[in-house]
């Protein structure tokens, strides 16, 4: 158990530091300067462009050679300093992303977990009622080929234009103050459910597909056919089909991550909604490399440890590798 | 393994199920009865949107690409507004000001001004305001090319003193452009913390005071001490400006309808069809027709004239004769803005566009005469109809307009469209901001738009923009497209050099200019960008119309010192709060 | 008599109509008895195996009857059958290798399997303990998975498994082919061991195996499409067969008959008939060495000697 | 086992293809998939305005003279649906092609091989597994300038085939501990050989379902680009008439003929795709076939 994991945490490290590494160099490789764009935005007459130009090169260390900066890069994050943003100026990365993070993991951990689990329950359920899997099995193929901005176009414009009970944009009513009143925790709700209901759609389909389908399989496995020679109830044939059939769906949850991210972050545009998405969105307008590194390092980082928990999980729910690891005959 | 456990898992599922339908029933109630009721009371508030793109994070007026909504006009303050819509400079910090010698400005202050911290601001202030800008970095640093020196004469009167003949226009700019600072909290700071620092805990002199941020909003609150109250006998009406950042347009416009806002300086596409009643939303604009939005800017086509064939002014003004400008007002904008007048001379300098001039060297859309201008010049023509070089090369224009800016993005390709039909071809594109100003600053484009230029007290501003000299490896502040006239350079010296109140000086030299401008077409106008207001009356009425009152309607940086700060004051709440 | 089949017609359902799998097969088996039942790959035994316990998808009873223990079993009617299985009726699938839950301990599917048909595990655990150290596994695999075991204890647990509450009758089907040839022997003693000891009443052991039917199975029955071609002691269908089917099939083994897989019957000529309409009288006639015009007519089974059954015109 | 294997005359072709017009999901998906290409081929011909051209009409609802109105340009909104679906079926297929190509070559490789090549291609696609792809695309489609739909497809295939090269690979180790694939490598065949005349013809069904779902991710990956206005920058797209579509407010003034149309279509194509994967499994694998 001991040489997986070590194993699985130089996997771990060693895709950390690539992907990082990837992650900074993106950015500097195209074309375009921030601080050209920062001045752009001054109108600074020619002499003071250039001044300011050099000031804002040396706040960003940008005029140092490229190696520099790159090893500045690492030294800073060991230290826990992601630099200052460009976009939102004057502001360290680290406060803007801790600003917007809380949304973006209001929105994703609910959204990813609540549609695995109620998509996998569905699909379950499908599995075994033909009346269900009629219904269920076409609106999930529906959801999960729906783009995941198209789903929260439709209810913006249901729910925010036509019948105007839920709001369009933002995180929380503006300029509501940040506090512990129902008013604001109601207010946050209200602004969080559609985003969220657009991802956990999405998701839902895609599971409840998935989960039925791998039961189907599950059911026809040599087990499930002994059990019922010996004359085993359907329930526990079920019961054992559904829990095997949550082993690939847990694999699949490690792999699915990327993909719920990258719906949350156009989702999170639609909705005007102030997490990492429309940070995303905008550092990339605004060329701001130290704020583009620290919200995908924070990605990164995310879907590691995510893919990490997942593996655990995987290794505790299937006695196949836990066996595997303590060394057991296979 | 409690995933695996049937029963709580569906008390979870249920719980969230109940809190949704809780959700969707009690959110049906509140968001039509007015949810802000707590915080900042509805009826006291103003909520303004359009100049923050991103979360504000900054309140150093030195960063003027990038403060906060507000940080000049209503936290700092200049020692003069200009009224552009009227020409008039009011006295604001200062009581008076004016040229005691050819060379000598001598600049009273008002007795009795304060900053927030209750100290007095004086002379020194306004002193050591001004000796910032020896350092290049300062963004008004241009002044002290034809400043020689600054001096306090006593708390409230400054004397200053010009090398030789005073840049007339350009210090006129200056005395409503930059605010004044406090020197008793700046002198401690460091020149990078005043370049680049965001200053933040504020302390100005202006009517309001920084209040809370957050990434998506600004507050300002009244400043109950604040010395115009007794001095100018203007109370602001809003006891808070709430300043909403937003990154679109659309959201804005959601916004605006659900009475959430109260003044959209954003651009609203397809306001036209909702001003006056249209669909029962109480919204109005400046105007109650078309072009319904004053003009603030002039969008003008730049051209790299480095290049072939953009280096011959005759296919220039054959390119100026293909743009189809009523089709971009028409179908871009809807008529929200107007198309421009052949000099570019924005609305409220009219009297200085030289008519006679227009007559004769004027343009507009006429493809079939841009076509025979080109055929007549010897361009060659492909068997697509699409204009050659005259050695018979293909020629593909690349016209770039920022990623984004959707109303840009839009024109440019109705440009395009119109062009093909002179024979000339087109290719819109959209690179990132950032790599915009790269190309346009290093010269590596073919047609860029730019709207840089700002409404002002002077067209002094367009013509140093359009003509400016040297020109350097890169151009980061004007000149894009590299035109190389010394004579016209010098022409735009003198007019800097004409005082403010010298009218005909002005007209004669902008006349001479406009000649060099409509033959060599080093730059073609294409329509006014609006001065995008539109006002939600549900909360706050009175506000600045053709038939109210003339003030500029925006608080985009540099509007509140033009003006829109008395808009503040004139608004009236609806409802007594 | 514990097991008496009378006349069962069972089809396999293909999408170009049903195969006759069982066509009207007759035998019955003795209290104590090990019938082998054996036959070329597709001429029906698995399927006649299987309908005595459960029918799968594509399996449908036709007509027949089957008997147990003087009890008639509902083999057609799934829900039904469902009391006797595991009970009266049990199986030892081909898939033994992968027949337990990868996913469950051997114990808790066990104690699981049990409750779910109202055993009270305590009751039966301590036995299966003795029968599982009969069958030289140690008790501890009950805390173990599947996969901890090797192919051959995978194969035994599934034996002592399946005999748990000591059934009427026990389908063993092809248990045997996935093993190496001395674990091969050894399952087999096993399997007339728990006989001996009265784990099982009665026993059917399907094979391709003839060697291993010879060394345990007091009958065997060789079936040719569909239906019964030879039924006898085993001594006597090694020694003495007198279905021609059944002489070849003997014939075709090397001297020490292991197996006859698909390539050993090449010494037979042709192939078996489709079962999707079979030809009239009798099926083995198009490679019989011995057809004559009789065989146009089905052939009666006949008991040529005590015990010895026999379908073929010219046995008579 | 019953009598049917023994049958040489129904090959598995036939049965493969028997099976196939007799799949509900299959012929649904399939139909659906081929009803929105009929549209894409025959909608320009259809089409009575070209895609861009502004027109006086602006913001009218669907009628005889606009089947699904115009844009607040005045634009033709069912031109633009029919050119921005043909986009759709290249980028899934162009897409969906290079990622399923990628996906082969570091999976048979990688599964065939083993041994430390195929450590270094595990660590590489789960670098790619783990880097959020679709912020990397966003980037690399920030700055170029000029994107065409190929281009859009080209980076879109190199991204997204990290999960079909560890199928593949599970699948091909499998076969490759196989008896025949044993006797391949005796007789001396070069690796190349018996993966493609091997390995690959055993995997085929598997290889084309694989396709299936990269060309349909493909085409939600080439929607959600677009959508934020990085798509093509050239010729139209179903994401990028959504873009506009909200950019200029459909949304707040009811133009729902504006955004509804593209979702609708790349919902059917996509769930077309998906539902007949679904439909081929069932095809290709004897088991889950209902009689």
């Amino acid at each position: 158990m001991r040489s997986y994991f070590s194993r699985k945490l130089v996997t771990y490290g060693l895709t950390f530091f690539v992907a990082v590494t990837i992650d900074w160099a993106i950015p500097r490789l195209m074309p375009g300067n921030p601080i050209q764009g920062l001045i752009a935005r001054m109108t600074l007459p020619p002499g003071a462009s250039q001044a300011v130009t050099a000031y804002y090169e040396k706040v960003y260390g940008l005029n140092q050679p490229i190696w520099h900066q790159y090893l500045s890069f690492w030294t800073g994050l060991i230290h826990g300093n992601l630099g200052q943003s460009i976009y939102v100026v004057g502001s360290p990365v680290s406060s803007v992303i801790a600003q917007a993070l809380p949304y973006t993991l209001g929105l994703l951990v609910p959204a990813i977990l609540l549609g695995w689990y109620a998509g996998n329950k569905v699909g379950a359920m499908a599995a075994r009622r033909k009346v269900l899997d009629n219904t269920v099995l076409p609106a999930g193929y529906l959801l999960t080929a729906t783009p995941y901005m198209w789903l929260a176009l439709l209810l913006a414009w249901v729910f925010g234009s036509v019948l105007r009970i839920l709001p369009l944009a933002g995180g929380s009513t503006f300029g509501m103050p940040p506090s512990f009143s129902w008013p604001f925790i109601e207010s946050l709700l209200q602004h969080w459910f559609l985003p969220f209901a657009s991802l956990f759609l999405v998701g839902f389909g895609g599971w409840a597909i998935g989960m039925r389908n791998v039961i189907i399989y599950e059911l026809e496995a040599d087990y499930a056919h002994y059990l019922e020679a010996l004359g085993a109830p359907q329930r526990l044939i079920r019961r054992y089909a559904f829990r095997n059939a949550m082993l690939p769906q847990i694999t699949g949850l490690a792999l699915a991550i990327g993909a719920v991210v990258a719906g949350a972050l156009v989702t999170e545009i639609v909705f005007a909604y102030p997490g990492l998405g429309s940070l995303v969105f905008n550092a990339i307008l605004n060329s701001d490399y130290f704020l583009l590194q620290g919200i995908f390092l924070f990605i990164i980082i995310g879907v590691l440890i995510a893919n990490f928990v997942v593996d655990v999980v995987y290794v505790l729910v299937d006695p196949r590798t836990r066996i595997g690891m303590q060394g057991g005959r296979t | 393994m409690s995933i695996f456990k049937r029963r709580r898992g569906w008390a979870g599922v249920g719980a969230v199920a109940v809190a949704a339908v809780a959700l969707l029933s009690t959110g049906g109630a509140s968001a039509q009865q007015t949810p802000l009721a707590a915080n900042y009371p509805r009826s006291q508030t103003l909520y303004t949107s359009g100049t923050q793109y991103g979360p504000p994070s900054n309140w150093n007026p030195m960063v003027t690409g990038n403060y906060a909504t507000g940080t000049i006009g209503l936290l700092y303050e200049t020692l003069f507004l200009y009224n552009p819509l009227n020409n008039q400079f009011t006295p604001w910090l200062a009581k008076s000001g004016s040229f005691t010698s050819s060379t000598v400005y001598t600049l009273t202050l008002r007795p009795g001004l304060a900053w927030s911290d209750g100290q007095p601001l004086t002379a020194a202030d306004v002193v050591y305001t001004i000796d910032l800008g020896q350092y290049t970095a300062v963004p008004y640093h241009n002044i002290w090319t034809y400043l020689k020196s600054v001096t306090e004469v006593n708390t409230t009167t400054v004397s200053l003193a010009f090398k030789s003949t005073p840049n007339y226009q350009e210090w006129a700019n200056f005395l409503y452009t930059y605010p004044i600072l406090p020197k008793h909290i700046w002198q401690s700071r460091s020149l990078t913390d005043i370049i680049t620092g965001t200053n933040p805990n504020p302390i100005g002199s202006g009517p309001y005071l920084y209040l809370a941020h957050d990434q998506t909003t600004m507050v300002w609150q009244r400043n109950p001490n604040w010395w115009g109250i007794k001095a100018l006998n203007l109370k602001m009406a809003p006891k808070y400006i709430v300043d909403v950042a937003n990154q679109s347009n659309n959201v804005a416009l959601s916004l605006l309808l659900q009475d959430q806002l109260d003044l959209s300086n954003n651009f609203l596409p397809g306001i036209a069809s909702l001003v006056g009643g249209i669909g029962g939303y109480p919204i109005t604009t400046y105007y109650p027709k078309a072009p319904y939005m004053l003009s603030a800017n002039t969008a003008w086509l730049v051209m790299n004239l480095k290049r072939t064939p953009l280096n011959d002014p005759v296919f220039r003004r054959a390119l100026a004769f293909a743009m189809d400008i009523p089709a971009v007002v028409r179908s871009d904008y809807n008529y929200i803005v107007k198309g421009s007048n052949p000099t570019g001379m924005l609305p409220t300098w009219s009297q200085y566009v030289d008519q006679t001039l227009v007559k004769s060297l004027g343009f507009s859309y006429n493809p079939s005469k841009a076509n025979q201008m080109l055929k007549s010049a010897g361009y060659k023509f492909g068997s697509n109809g699409m204009v050659e070089t005259k050695s018979g090369k293909p020629i593909n224009l690349s016209l770039i307009v920022p990623q984004g800016w959707s109303d840009w993005m839009a024109g440019i390709q109705i440009l395009a469209q119109g062009a093909a039909k002179a024979g000339i071809q087109i290719t819109p594109s959209f690179p990132a901001y950032n790599s915009l100003v790269a190309q346009r600053n290093s010269g590596n484009f073919d047609l860029v738009i730019n709207n840089d230029q700002q409404i002002s007290n002077t067209p002094w501003s367009y013509y140093q923009w359009m003509f400016g000299l040297p020109i350097l490896k890169t151009q980061s502040y004007r000149n894009y497209g590299r035109y190389n006239n010394p004579t016209a350079w010098s022409l735009v010296q003198q007019l800097d050099r004409t005082p403010v109140t010298d009218t005909a000086g002005m007209k004669s030299a902008i006349a001479k200019l406009q000649q060099i401008q409509l033959s060599q077409m080093p730059v073609i106008p294409l329509w006014y960008n609006g001065m995008w207001a539109q006002y939600n009356t549900t909360t706050w009425s009175n506000w600045p119309s053709s038939s109210t009152y003339q003030t500029v309607p925006t608080l985009w940086r540099g509007y509140p010192n033009m003006g829109s700060v008395y808009m503040l004051a004139k608004i009236k709440p609806v409802k007594a709060g | 008599m514990s097991l008496l089949v009378d006349d069962l017609h069972v089809h396999y359902r293909t999408l170009s109509g049903d195969v006759q799998a069982v066509d009207g097969v007759s035998f019955g088996i003795a209290d104590g008895e090990i019938m082998g039942l054996a036959g070329e790959s597709g001429c029906g035994k698995s399927t006649l195996g299987n309908s005595l316990i459960a029918l799968t998808g594509r399996m449908r009873y036709v007509a027949g009857t089957v008997e147990l223990d003087g009890e008639e079993l509902p083999i057609g009617v799934p829900d039904k059958m469902v009391p006797y299985r595991f009970r009266s009726v049990s199986l030892i699938p081909q898939y033994a290798m992968s027949a337990l839950n990868p996913t469950r301990k051997i114990g808790k599917l066990t104690t699981e399997l049990l409750r779910s048909r109202h055993v009270d595990p305590r009751a039966v655990l301590p036995e299966m303990v003795r029968r599982l150290e009969l069958v030289q596994l140690s008790s501890d695999i009950l805390d173990r998975y599947p996969i901890e075991l090797s192919g051959g204890m995978k194969q035994r647990t599934v034996m002592v498994l399946s005999t748990l509450l000591n059934p009427s009758l026990l389908i063993a089907d092809e248990i045997t082919s996935a093993l190496d040839v001395s674990t091969q022997k050894a399952v087999a003693e096993m399997l007339v061991e728990f006989r001996t000891r009265g784990f099982v009443k009665s026993m059917i052991v399907i094979t391709h195996d003839l060697s291993i039917l010879y060394q345990i199975a007091d009958t065997i029955m060789i079936m040719y499409a569909g239906m019964m071609a030879e039924r006898a002691s085993a001594n006597t269908i090694v020694a003495a067969p007198r279905h021609p089917y059944t002489k070849m099939l003997i014939a075709s083994l090397p001297e020490t008959g292991v197996r006859f897989d698909e390539s050993r019957l090449a010494g037979i000529q042709g192939r078996p008939p489709s079962l999707l309409g079979p030809p009239r009288g009798c099926r083995f006639r198009e490679r019989c060495p011995v057809a004559y015009e009789r065989c146009a007519e089905v052939p009666p089974v006949i008991e040529v000697a005590p015990g010895h059954l026999v379908a073929c015109w010219r046995a008579g | 086992m019953p009598a049917l294997a023994r049958r040489p005359a129904m090959s598995t072709r036939r049965e493969v293809l028997y099976f196939a017009v007799r799949n509900r999901k299959l012929v649904i998906g399939l139909s659906v998939v081929l009803a929105f290409v009929v549209i894409a081929v025959v909608g320009p011909f259809l089409a009575r305005y070209s895609p861009n051209t502004i027109g006086p009409d602006v913001r009218m609802a669907p009628s005889a003279a606009h089947w699904l109105g115009t844009t607040s340009f005045g634009e033709d909104v069912f031109s633009q649906f029919v050119y921005g679906l043909q986009n759709t079926f290249v980028v899934g297929l162009l897409g969906g092609g290079i990622a399923a190509s990628a996906g082969m070559v570091v999976g048979f490789v990688s599964g065939y091989r083993g041994g430390w090549i195929d450590e270094i291609l595990n660590m590489i696609t789960n670098v790619f597994l783990v880097i959020p792809t679709f912020a990397v695309l966003l980037i690399i489609a920030a700055y170029l300038t000029v994107r065409g739909v190929v281009v859009e497809a080209v980076f879109i295939g190199l991204t997204s085939w990290p999960w079909a090269a560890r199928a593949i690979r599970a699948q091909t180790f499998s076969l490759g501990g196989r008896e025949f694939i044993g006797i391949a490598r005796l007789s001396g065949l070069s690796s190349w050989r018996i993966i493609f005349t091997e390995i690959a013809p055993n995997m085929a069904s598997y290889l084309f379902m694989t396709f299936i779902l990269l060309f349909g991710g493909a085409i939600l990956i080439a929607a959600t680009l677009d959508f934020i206005g990085l798509g093509p920058t050239t010729g139209g797209s179903l994401g990028l008439m959504m873009n506009r579509a909200v950019l200029w407010s459909a949304l707040q003034f009811g133009m729902w003929w504006w955004f509804i149309p593209p979702g609708v279509a790349i919902m059917g194509v996509v769930g077309g795709l998906y539902v007949m994967n679904v439909g081929l499994d069932e095809v290709f694998n004897p088991r889950l076939r209902a009689m």
